[in-house]
């Protein structure tokens, strides 16, 4: 699994490539969690185009970048969210607290 | 898992590392092939084995190396899978089962393995003895 | 397989069924992907289990259904493959390793399985015993 | 795996899509024998551009057709060959019985 970051402004756009499970969630957030430091980050849009699995850890890792970025007001954004994931995200509740968008750019709209 | 009956079966055995969870849902996923599932009810499949083998990996032997023993038993279009650790254990088995409950939010765990599991599988129970390991048994019917 | 110093290791046991041997490769394949191998070095090993278990389904049991039993073992670069069956056994394990030598020309058998896992495997050694059944030993070194 | 044939006059092009092994290989051979019977085929072209994996019930199969049509003296071309496979090849002699081509019309131009 990799990951490829674009940052606009106080925006960051993870694009994840290959599967998310517990084993690469580690890194991943480890990664992510740098660049919000380092470049002040507020809000973040996960882009799942090229997500080819995903499992409850990847639950837990939005969920934790959405704790780093609640205190200052930030939001989390979902984006090509598929049919599996998309039920994986109701059943977890993370609707409650990330909004889904169909393009990057429909979500960096509203950003 | 009493395989006399199974038209196909098959069991796995591997050491608790984390880089052997996504061999564990793959070699499930390559086994269930044979009845021709949709992607969907694959997925549905490899997600379910995935969220059993990750606690096994995290929360059953805590630091010591062990082994994961998979079975997988094929019977006209139903498919049991156990999944499978001599481990700590579940004390409380209800508790468990609940959603956003989990033993390890500092790990950013969100409680959702069984919730998974029960969505996306046609049954699930759980076996588990303080000490003496857990049992994830699970069957799925895969539609023509 | 003694597991003791193995960097990781599976143990996988299925029917004799030959819808199988696909399922069989494809565990082990995925299982070596943890070393990143090229394409090629990949093909090599499934191949040669591909050779190994076709062996153990049509020969070991004759028409009764048992088991086939793989272990995986990684040390290093170093890749261990055991497959191994309880069956019939080889009377003669040189004669059966000697090029187009098989017992089953009548089902268009080309006596080429022994042949080829030594080609694409760096080491293989066969035990056997009339009766007891085969193991077929096999190594492959993965290269950076 | 999955099999397409062509003929043309008395000889047949077999394009193979997925893996051949002993499993697969059963009713493979029943499907291109009825063919070789009933259109009094002479000369078989196999096509491996759609194999993804192939063992040595490979070579027996191919071994099985070519006893099939060598009475009429019908030939064997083996085209699409790629690495994995032409190594398998070259390991059982096939080359002895069989001819490699690069392309079915060259194998063609030469039945
Ligand atoms: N194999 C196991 N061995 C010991 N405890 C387990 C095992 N599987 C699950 N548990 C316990 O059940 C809890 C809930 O599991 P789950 O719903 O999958 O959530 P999560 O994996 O996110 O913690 C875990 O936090 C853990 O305490
Ligand atoms: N697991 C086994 N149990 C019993 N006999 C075996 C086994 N594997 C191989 N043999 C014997 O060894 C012979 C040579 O095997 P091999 O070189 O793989 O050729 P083939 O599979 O085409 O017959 C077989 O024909 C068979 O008689």
């Amino acid at each position: 699994m990799k990951l490829v970051y674009k940052c606009i402004g106080k925006n960051m756009v993870v694009k994840f490539i290959g599967e998310i499970d517990h084993h690469q969630s580690k890194t991943v957030r480890e990664e992510i969690d740098s660049v919000i430091y380092n470049d002040n980050i507020k809000n973040i849009i996960f882009d799942f185009s090229n997500v080819d699995f995903m499992d409850s850890s990847g639950i837990g890792m939005i969920l934790g970048r959405y704790k780093k970025v609640e205190d200052k007001d930030g939001k989390i954004f979902l984006v090509n969210v598929r049919g599996n994931l998309d039920d994986i995200f109701k059943i977890s509740g993370l609707y409650s607290v990330a909004q889904k968008y169909n393009t990057v750019s429909e979500a960096l709209e509203v950003v | 898992m009493d395989n006399i009956n199974f038209d196909n079966y098959m069991h796995l055995e591997f050491l608790n590392k984390s880089e052997n969870e996504s061999f564990a849902r793959a070699t499930v996923g390559a086994f269930v092939a044979q009845l021709d599932p949709t992607v969907s009810a694959i997925t549905e499949i490899k997600t379910a084995v995935s969220e059993a083998v990750t606690n096994a990996v995290i929360y059953a032997y805590e630091s010591k190396i062990d082994y994961i023993y998979i079975s997988c038993g094929i019977v006209g279009r139903d498919v049991y899978i156990n999944v499978e650790d001599k481990g700590i254990g579940i004390p409380d088995i209800e508790q468990a089962l609940e959603p956003a409950y989990t033993t390890k939010p500092e790990s950013e765990r969100a409680g959702m393995g069984f919730t998974i599991m029960q969505s996306f599988m046609d049954e699930l129970t759980v076996e588990s003895k303080t000490g003496v390991g857990t049992i994830v048994k699970m069957m799925k019917s895969i539609e023509e």
